[in-house]
């Protein structure tokens, strides 16, 4: 049995994107530069023998998925499943959340003006976002951060893919707080009387989230 | 930009179509081409009134939202009106509300893009059956953890903060003067500077803010203007009129003195 | 594109077997026979290139399947690697469960500062702990303790064995309440909870956190 066989077999029947090292767990003889060679090679193959399937670098890891042009065909079956596209909201709050992770609730209503506590659950039903700390700030409010199924959603390879901070405005590029500390006390009356919180570092402690959670997956995937 | 023919026409918007009051009120300014660091707010709030009538009636969901947000367009056009004392280093009333609008009209930005690449991942698909597998139990796999191991872990643990009812407010050690000095320090050389360089040697977010709200302020006063080709450039700081720029402006930040024509 | 990478894209997308009839549905311009061509060529293809897949026929229809041998490198997959050890928030829920059952996992989500129901499933997958009892409070929440594997495991003859030195924290040595009811209250926003229905809401909500979590359960992690 060839590496690049085995590595192969592993990802076609994987529901998710798998790390290097979580397909090495496929035979003990096996390393992870065996299988990023495999993944390498099968890469290549795929593309030589025009498969209508690639192999894609994403959610920090390997997924076989079909090729984009195939879409309209596949569409049509009922048999096909399809990911439920995200409101308008819900897109604009993982925004909020991608960028300024960890961040509680309450700053994600002040940015967007609105009350979240819904959205925020659904989007913590559908995996794309999870508490990843609590806040040292009054109340400890819960912090949330995004997840490995949300960049699978988006087909982000890591947070790196989000739109990069030299395009940003200077005033968010400096992650610029809401307002001195006063003005957000003053946002209270907007929120209902809780206490705002304050965010911290922002991509590293996503990152440490990813790290974590891709431990805690203590369980393989189907 | 398209031309806006009949302006009371244009006035009526669908509520519906807006995410919240910001959303709305981004919309307002940016359809009538406004200066965002220059907002008419008198004329704005009215707008911003009359899109929202019946608003209460319609129960719309989060009506609540828009008012509340009238309720401060209001407060601030009030506290516009009001003469402000020499010195007075208070932020234009309008200041945070053009800092949230920035804000969000960025998040809008950025959700446009995750709806984009939402409907790119769209266009592939995983491998859709996948035979169920036996996966042996979790709990037959020999668990090696010691006694000693969860009794570490336990000494970390630590009750969390009760919560204080008090509030603490930061005492602000960033002048808005000392932003002012800066800004027109470094347009004496130069005719216009990125705030960005503005803000370089300095780590605390109060900084930037501070250097923000000095270049609104001046912007007010007409000493210099702000300007941005597009909601992801750079902003650029202009001088306005080089014989005002002068270090005595400093000391006399006084809302008549701008003020010309 | 070829009418056999239609044909592939179909298959490898679909959720069931499909037979040729309904493989034509793809395109306008297919027919039964040019899919049964495509399948032919297909089936070949994957044999002749040692694919770790093939193309198999059911009673349904067509389906790709991974190939059997490649069975027990995904036996393997799925059973073997697994940490032998818990991670480190596992290690400090159990430590808090321990210490403080029966315990509710909001209860243990406020002691720890961060959500906690994927480390509780792996304790009750090691069956170390289990849900010993239900709450009388708001929406009757789960109550956990530990089980008597876990007494053996550790080698204790009963939770009296516990040690309860001086050096222990005081929230684990002590049970004192964990304080305000709008402590917990405030808890409610790790599931969702509306501010506006906090009183009544609360009740719905736990409730909906239990039914999802038990279907969770059944869903590999990622």
């Amino acid at each position: 049995m060839n590496v690049y066989q085995i590595v192969e077999a592993v990802l076609f029947a994987s529901d998710a994107p798998l790390t290097a090292h979580e397909i090495a767990r496929a035979d003990e003889g096996l390393d992870e530069d065996q299988v990023e060679s495999a993944l390498v090679f099968l890469r290549a193959e795929y593309d030589d023998s025009s498969r209508s399937f690639e192999l894609v670098q994403v959610a920090e890891g390997y997924q076989i998925l079909t090729r984009p042009e195939f879409a309209s065909y596949l569409e049509r079956f009922d048999n096909v499943p399809r990911p439920a596209r995200l409101s308008g909201p819900a897109l604009e709050t993982l925004a909020i959340i991608a960028y300024r992770q960890p961040i509680g609730r309450l700053e994600i209503e002040y940015i967007r003006g609105v009350g979240a506590s819904g959205v925020i659950r659904t989007l913590q039903d559908r995996h794309l976002i999870d508490v990843v700390a609590r806040s040292e700030g009054l109340g400890r409010p819960l912090l949330y951060g995004t997840t490995r199924q949300f960049l699978e959603h988006f087909g982000f390879r890591s947070l790196e893919d989000l739109p990069r901070p030299e395009e940003l405005p200077i005033v968010l590029r400096e992650r610029t707080p809401l307002g001195p500390e006063d003005d957000l006390a003053e946002e209270d009356d907007a929120v209902g009387g809780e206490v705002a919180e304050k965010s911290t570092g922002q991509l590293k402690v996503a990152t440490e989230t990813l790290e974590q959670s891709s431990q805690e997956a203590e369980e393989p995937h189907r | 930009m398209e031309s806006v023919p009949e302006r009371e026409d244009f006035m009526v918007v669908e509520i519906e179509r807006f995410q919240g009051p910001l959303d709305l009120l981004l919309h307002l300014i940016r359809k009538q081409d406004v200066d965002i660091f220059d907002i008419p707010i008198s004329t704005i709030t009215d707008q911003f009134l009359k899109a929202i009538k019946g608003l209460a009636a319609n129960d719309i969901d989060g009506a609540g939202e828009f008012l509340e947000m009238a309720a401060g367009l209001i407060r601030i056009k009030a506290q516009m009106l009001l003469p402000r004392p020499v010195g007075d280093e208070e932020e234009d009333p309008r200041a945070e509300l053009v800092r949230r609008l920035l804000e969000y009209e960025l998040i809008r930005e950025v959700s446009g893009r995750l709806r984009v690449a939402q409907s790119q991942r769209a266009r592939r698909f995983r491998k859709a059956y996948i035979p169920p597998r036996i996966k042996r139990d979790i709990s037959e796999m020999t668990l090696e953890t010691t006694w000693d191991e969860v009794y570490a872990a336990a000494l970390h643990i630590r009750m969390p903060l009760p919560r204080r009812v008090d509030h603490q407010v930061s005492t602000r050690t960033v002048s808005m003067e000392e932003k002012a000095t800066l800004i027109l320090e470094a347009l004496k050389e130069n005719a216009s500077v990125q705030f960005s360089k503005l803000l370089s040697g300095f780590k605390e977010r109060s900084h930037g803010v501070m250097t923000f709200l000095a270049g609104l302020e001046l912007t007010r006063r007409r000493v210099l203007f702000l300007r941005q080709s597009s909601p992801f450039q750079e902003l650029w700081i202009y001088r306005r009129d080089e014989e005002e720029v002068d270090d005595e402006l400093v000391g006399k930040l006084d809302p008549e003195k701008g003020v010309e024509g």
